[in-house]
């Protein structure tokens, strides 16, 4: 019998079935023990045979009385687009849960959570957990325009879940729903008002530095899920490193502590043939 | 014993590159920046080699690139994807610490006389000729199987640098032993041996070859034994330098091929397994093994084997 | 379903040569002896490769002869000991029962010329020429290298017998295709894919290579993904009946070399871990795969990857 | 680390201490805890470096109050002769132990043991375990001359420690000591004699053939210990084959029903070759 308790190696999984979250996003579900044991933050990689193999975060969805694993796709490009368009019953090859994940506090009273597009796939499994945990939170979802906000229907069912011990709030880039403006600037507003022990974040660099930065401004400690360009994910290619760290490996979750040693963080990223490029046209 | 004494039972000069271990990072893991570089010598190697780079950058093939094999082994097909050397020279154009070596990775003698000219300034100790990627057509195996171009490669490399080069050979289709005279002969300081040897794995339930390229390079604790064979053989024949790679896990596979014959060794899968503490654990493990043994320098160790 | 139609759906005829199920022992693996292949059978395999037999007998080499690795694998250098084709004639006379392919090795045309005849009569279904033992000089490899020597022991080997002949490769010196091209143009029916591969295991504590020939041939599940390449490639190219053989140890390896091109394959290394049972437990394996497949023959799963 | 817990795998062991047993034989000491906890017939596969690997019986060695690993060889052809020699302080690679063991069954109340030579070295073991089960049981123990008998010190302090409820016979080839004669002679004597409910034993093979006879007429069950030429002893060379098993899986032990089946048990034997060669010259 082939030896799967290393979960390194491929396994093939057949979808159950495909959830459509907004008009570009999907949800996968597939059964897989290894992704239903997993924590917020951490991924899975997905091959999608013939077409590529990327990183994604594993989701935990209920069918039914069963808990299956799953993956939020967004369709973007080539290999995400093909796998937004798998069906039940097709098959794609896992292998992970791999990389840290975000870590709660003993004693955290109070956390603010800020998310962007499909940043929130594993802030929302956050926001529960937290909630859970008797930690009051409030859950920022950006988003680009009201169509595309992601999870408001888990975030709102956490919510009930938990006695509405917890605030969801929305900002999107159009104004079509929440507030119009970045998920950053609606973050700080929260932060006049109110104090946090915590800060999580997970979505485009840009909108992290910036929660970094109101960490700095605010003293709060941040945590933040940090993407890089993936080929290995376990520890060897060294495609996905910044400064000295490896994102799939000793991420893809830093603290603030890190993110302040990581020069690289916001400013530059290394692109498939390991160049550094930058996330801010140079002048 | 102080750990100063032991750290000395380890140093050891390799054709004039003088090394704190003999542990050494294979190309190809890990290597394509500086912040890197000086964290694998933090965390104990010896020398590094870098990523193999080629004379322009190089994207290298889609996911997936490698694939887990059950018994602690890779296949990989990454396509050569570096930097290229322009960029490169500028990634470690700081480094004044590490002890690293460039592999370098072209199609013909003018890729090399360009890239070893560029590079030959940098703060590096010495240059691997890869001659023996499995998975790139019209670099590595297909360049190495051809003894009269790896003669020219090899004499073009030597005549732009005064450091030490180092030709990486593998299982192929030609004879090791016979590129190795050529590579040799050229002028070639030492041989690394072996590269990944071509390898394929089909997913039996999707019916693809899972890699994006079809067929990739093996390597880990599989290819040891004919790794192991390699250096023996090399070591018998010319009894140069020899860098002895492929399926090193720990100190035991460690001294089983210094005592084939290898001057020093390079690990690279077993960083996926064991991640970077294992050049530590390695070199723990040798020195215990020499203070049972008795023996005061690893150089002791090369090529024992032969006296059996 | 009941055992019948789930055993028909294993049946398969391969080169003329028709086969109750495509699990067939490798050759070297307690070959010589008719009882033992009777056993064999009775355990389950679809046909039976004898040791490799050659003109005249040979004790081979002293022991140690075979090496057990870690990762399930072995390394021997039992140096083709077989009793001949005289006595291998004797021992097989009253064969009526056994579905059993001889391998044949040699240095010259000479050689199979006297072995096919002396064999050709007697109750066996083909031959197998062993162009590839890798540690045994003057036969395997040194003669498997050489396509115009290949071409000749073949046309040699056919003239002599009606019986169907495959060649069985290596990964060796030269390349695997050029030398099947030979052997498929001099006229074989299949290729078997692939040999041992050489290589060494040298003790630590004592300092000597094992073996006492020193090296030796790696087999199991260490050589299998290079064996799936080989069966890959060699489909891809020839679509000629290939044995595929290399580490098979378990029925998803078996499919796997299937889907890669094998019409059949052969399995050794795995009895020495599960015994004789891996070919009843490989069958049912199959079968059930089949099943949840709904493939009705297992001829379907020939070559499935290539339409990826 | 090196995973030893596969027996297959060669162990390198440093020879502890050598004992001189006879003229021509000598135990080797070792320490080796898969040794320690072998069954008598079961047997290692002992490299010699650079000279040979050769199957031995497996011994249990008490040196002070720590048990050892030992194998007693006879000085003979180049590889027996190459291990006698071994001293103290060298070393020797041992895998195993190989092959199936003595079956004591259920309830038995008395045995015979006949064995010669080096074929004592299991059976003494046995005799041992026999009394300790309390089971009344003769051992007959041959050899060519008096200063070759081997084990005679074992064999009385086994009786010792059993309150002598059992037996020892010897036997030798020239009658120096004990019985002039084979061990089957003595072995006939006694069974025309005294009742026994087994038989046990392990020598040369036509001795053995004999003892066999001697069950069939007696109609007393049978254990022997076969030996045949061994390469790998793990079953897949072949080598070691008697009809259709395999000396090394299947035995070293048959039981009379098996001996029976086996039509070249005392008649032949293959060589290094595989060729069927006769115990017995042909006319
Ligand atoms: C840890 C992690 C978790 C992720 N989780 C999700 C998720 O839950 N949902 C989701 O929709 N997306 C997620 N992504 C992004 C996703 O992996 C892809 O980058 C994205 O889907 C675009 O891929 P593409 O092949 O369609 O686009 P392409 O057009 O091929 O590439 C566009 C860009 O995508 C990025 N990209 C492509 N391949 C990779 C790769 N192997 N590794 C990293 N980045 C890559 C690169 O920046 C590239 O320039 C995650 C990324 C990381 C690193
Ligand atoms: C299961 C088993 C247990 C044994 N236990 C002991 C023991 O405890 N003490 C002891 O002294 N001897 C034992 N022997 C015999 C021993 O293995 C050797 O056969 C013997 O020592 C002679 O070997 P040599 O190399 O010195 O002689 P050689 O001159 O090389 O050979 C002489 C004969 O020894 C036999 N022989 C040699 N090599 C082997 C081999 N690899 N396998 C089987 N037979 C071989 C052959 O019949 C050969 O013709 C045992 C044999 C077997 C099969
Ligand atoms: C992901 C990966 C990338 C590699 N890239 C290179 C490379 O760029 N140049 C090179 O010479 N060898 C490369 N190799 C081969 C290794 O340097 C080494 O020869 C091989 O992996 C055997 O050693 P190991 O078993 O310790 O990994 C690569 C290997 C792997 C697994
Ligand atoms: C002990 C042993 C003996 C072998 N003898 C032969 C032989 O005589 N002829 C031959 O063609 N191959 C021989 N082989 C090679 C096997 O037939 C087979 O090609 C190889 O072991 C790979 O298959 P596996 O991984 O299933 O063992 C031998 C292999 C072993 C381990
Ligand atoms: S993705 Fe390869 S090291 Fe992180
Ligand atoms: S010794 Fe090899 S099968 Fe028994």
């Amino acid at each position: 019998m082939v030896d799967h308790t290393n979960t390194d190696i491929l396994r093939s999984v057949q979808i159950e079935r495909v959830i459509a979250e907004t008009p570009s996003i999907r949800t996968i579900i597939f059964e897989d023990k290894y992704s239903v044991a997993s924590m917020p933050g951490q991924f899975l990689m997905v091959w999608i045979p013939e077409v590529d193999e990327l990183p994604m975060s594993v989701g935990i969805e209920n069918l039914g009385s069963h808990k299956f694993g799953a993956v939020t796709v967004r369709k973007y490009g080539p290999g995400s687009t093909a796998l937004y368009y798998k069906k039940g019953g097709e098959r794609i090859g896992i292998r992970g849960p791999y990389g840290n994940y975000f870590s709660i506090p003993k004693n955290l009273r109070n956390a603010l959570i800020i998310g962007g597009g499909t940043g929130l796939v594993p802030l929302v499994r956050l926001f529960g957990d937290l909630l859970n945990y008797h930690v009051n939170t409030t859950l920022i979802m950006g988003s680009r325009t009201k169509s595309e906000v992601l999870f408001e229907h888990k975030a709102q069912k956490i919510l009930t879940d938990n006695n509405h011990n917890g605030n969801v709030a929305f900002s999107t880039d159009d104004g079509t729903y929440g507030d119009k403006g970045s998920t950053v600037d609606l973050a700080e507003s929260i932060l006049l008002s109110k104090k946090f022990e915590m800060l999580y974040t997970c979505g485009p660099e840009l909108m992290m530095k910036g929660v970094q930065k109101l960490g700095e401004r605010f003293s709060i400690p941040v945590e933040a899920s940090l993407e890089r360009y993936m080929k290995c994910a376990i520890g060897i290619c060294g495609s996905c490193c910044i400064n000295d760290r490896l994102v799939c490996q000793d991420g893809t979750i830093f603290d603030s502590n890190r993110l302040r040693q990581l020069t690289e963080f916001g400013v530059s990223y290394r692109d498939k043939s390991g160049r550094l490029s930058s996330f801010i046209p140079q002048p | 014993m102080n750990l100063e004494i032991k750290s000395e039972m380890l140093n050891l000069e390799v054709a004039g590159m003088y090394l704190r271990n003999p542990i050494i990072l294979a190309s190809g893991f890990l290597g394509i920046s500086q912040a890197i570089f000086e964290r694998i010598y933090d965390e104990g190697a010896g020398a590094v080699v870098s990523k193999s780079i080629s004379r322009y950058p190089m994207e290298g093939y889609r996911n997936p690139t490698i694939v887990v094999l059950e018994n602690k082994s890779y296949i990989n097909a990454v396509g050569l994807s570096n930097p290229g050397c322009e960029a490169f020279s500028e990634e470690i154009k700081t480094n004044d610490k590490v002890p690293l070596i460039v592999s370098l990775v072209g199609s013909d003698p003018s890729d090399f006389e360009i890239m070893t000219r560029k590079l030959d300034g940098s703060g590096i100790i010495g240059f691997e000729i890869n001659l023996s990627c499995p998975h790139v057509q019209k670099l590595g195996l297909e360049v190495g199987d051809d003894p009269q171009m790896v003669k020219s490669i090899v004499e073009t490399t030597k005549s732009n640098t005064t450091k030490p080069v180092f030709v990486k050979v593998g299982v192929g289709s030609t004879n090791i032993l016979d590129i190795s005279q050529a590579a040799l002969n050229a002028g070639a300081d030492g041989i690394t041996a072996i590269n990944t040897i071509r390898a394929m794995k089909i997913s039996i339930d999707n019916f693809n070859p899972i890699l994006s390229n079809k067929v990739g390079g093996l390597s880990g604790p599989s290819i040891k034994p004919i790794a192991i064979r390699c250096v023996y053989e090399l070591w018998k024949k010319f009894k140069v330098p020899i860098f002895g790679c492929g399926g090193v896990s720990n100190w035991e596979d460690a001294v089983e091929f210094m005592i084939a014959g290898a001057t020093s060794f390079q690990v690279g899968t077993a960083i996926g397994f064991g991640g970077m503490s294992v050049f530590n654990s390695i070199s723990n493990g040798i020195v215990k093994y020499m203070e049972r043994k008795g023996y005061q320098s690893v150089k002791e160790l090369i090529g024992r084997s032969h006296k059996y």
